[in-house]
């Protein structure tokens, strides 16, 4: 499966990138896919327990399902207002 | 209406669309940036979103707020871009038949955007330096 | 500053006024005409002050808001003479550097103002008729 | 001692006048006043155990005492905001 992943604030300086195209085995689950950014972006690492992750614009869980084409995005702490 | 825009918030506009005759309060709360933090001197707060989904959340602040509180109208809008200080980043205008419920209804939003809605700010300072504002992580 | 006009009261003026670099928060709380009370139509409200008096408690309102509460300016505007539906009678400005205080000394502010200022309001009423408005004894 | 009084909004409307002149004797308190401004204005009797008074804007009680020259204000229940 393919995923189109966003990065949002820290996350996006922290990957130095605003997006990415993201390849994992069919049946992949959220938290395969933090595995394989952090693997890929080495300064996720510290920010990783502290993100939240939003598939096609829903917040989900590590232990969720991946969905082909969906889009990532990954939410550092929010400060809005 | 739930409005995201990077154009400055026009408040007085934004609080004149809700005085309506059939309602006795009318309150708007400006969250505006402050030009200092902890200490630091701000000299302006830059703010990004996940466009859509926050849209989604400011839209279902609004529909909840009319849920829960004894209002008649609510809109919540917020900037996006750099905001320099005094000027709003967030107008919220609650419409009410009496006024208990529009400061509730208010009160409410605000703490409810601030835990739940996918925008970040960054503080700059003078002298240089920047940083994210720490935030509340998004519960699912 | 305390205001009692018979102008209509600018409440867009009134907030920008209080925009402030130093502060987080500006709330504007406008108490507008509303076109029914008690199920009967309401076609105006006219408004009378024992005027000293009253810009006097006014005055006391704003200074004992800024004594009381964490907050940094506050102006307190009440028209009299005829307010027709939908426009404000009374607008309170809040500037604070955090909400919460904002919003307790607004709400104070008009708690106080209905319990402690000389004015009174008389409703007028589609078909004919009109009557002044229950209120409070004034407490020595 | 001589008062100049004020009636103000139901006060105004039950008196018939927003202002009259009033000649008391000296030694005279607040009651006294209502006294005699409850013969001289009987619409005023309904509205009377409801009144608030102002000597020179300051609220004062029935005992308190009168001072020559005074502003005295009928103030009913108040409605502002």
């Amino acid at each position: 499966m393919q995923l189109n992943v966003l990065f949002f604030a820290q996350a996006r300086e922290r990957a130095g990138a605003a997006s990415a195209t993201l390849t994992l085995p069919d049946g992949s689950c959220v938290r395969d896919a933090l595995d394989a950014l952090a693997l890929e972006y080495e300064g996720l690492a510290p920010l990783r327990s502290h993100l939240a992750v939003a598939q096609n614009g829903v917040l989900v869980r590590a232990g969720d399902a991946l969905r082909d084409g969906a889009e990532l995005a990954l939410l550092p702490p929010v400060s809005g207002g | 209406m739930a409005t995201l825009t990077h154009d400055m918030l026009d408040a007085a506009a934004l609080t004149a669309a809700l005085q309506r005759r059939d309602c006795g309060t009318v309150l708007a709360f400006l969250g505006t940036t402050r030009d200092h933090h902890d200490g630091r001197r701000v000299t302006q707060l830059a703010y990004e979103a996940y466009e859509p989904m926050a849209l989604r959340e400011l839209e279902a602040l609004e529909r909840e707020a009319r849920e829960q509180f004894e209002i008649e109208a609510c809109t919540v809008s917020h900037r996006l871009g750099v905001v320099p200080p005094a000027e709003p980043s967030v107008v919220v205008v609650v419409a009410s038949h009496h006024r208990g419920p529009a400061f509730d209804a208010c009160r409410w939003i605000m703490d409810e955007l601030k835990k739940r809605v996918p925008i970040w700010k960054k503080e700059s300072y003078a002298g240089g330096g920047e940083e994210w504002v720490s935030g509340t992580k998004l519960e699912s």
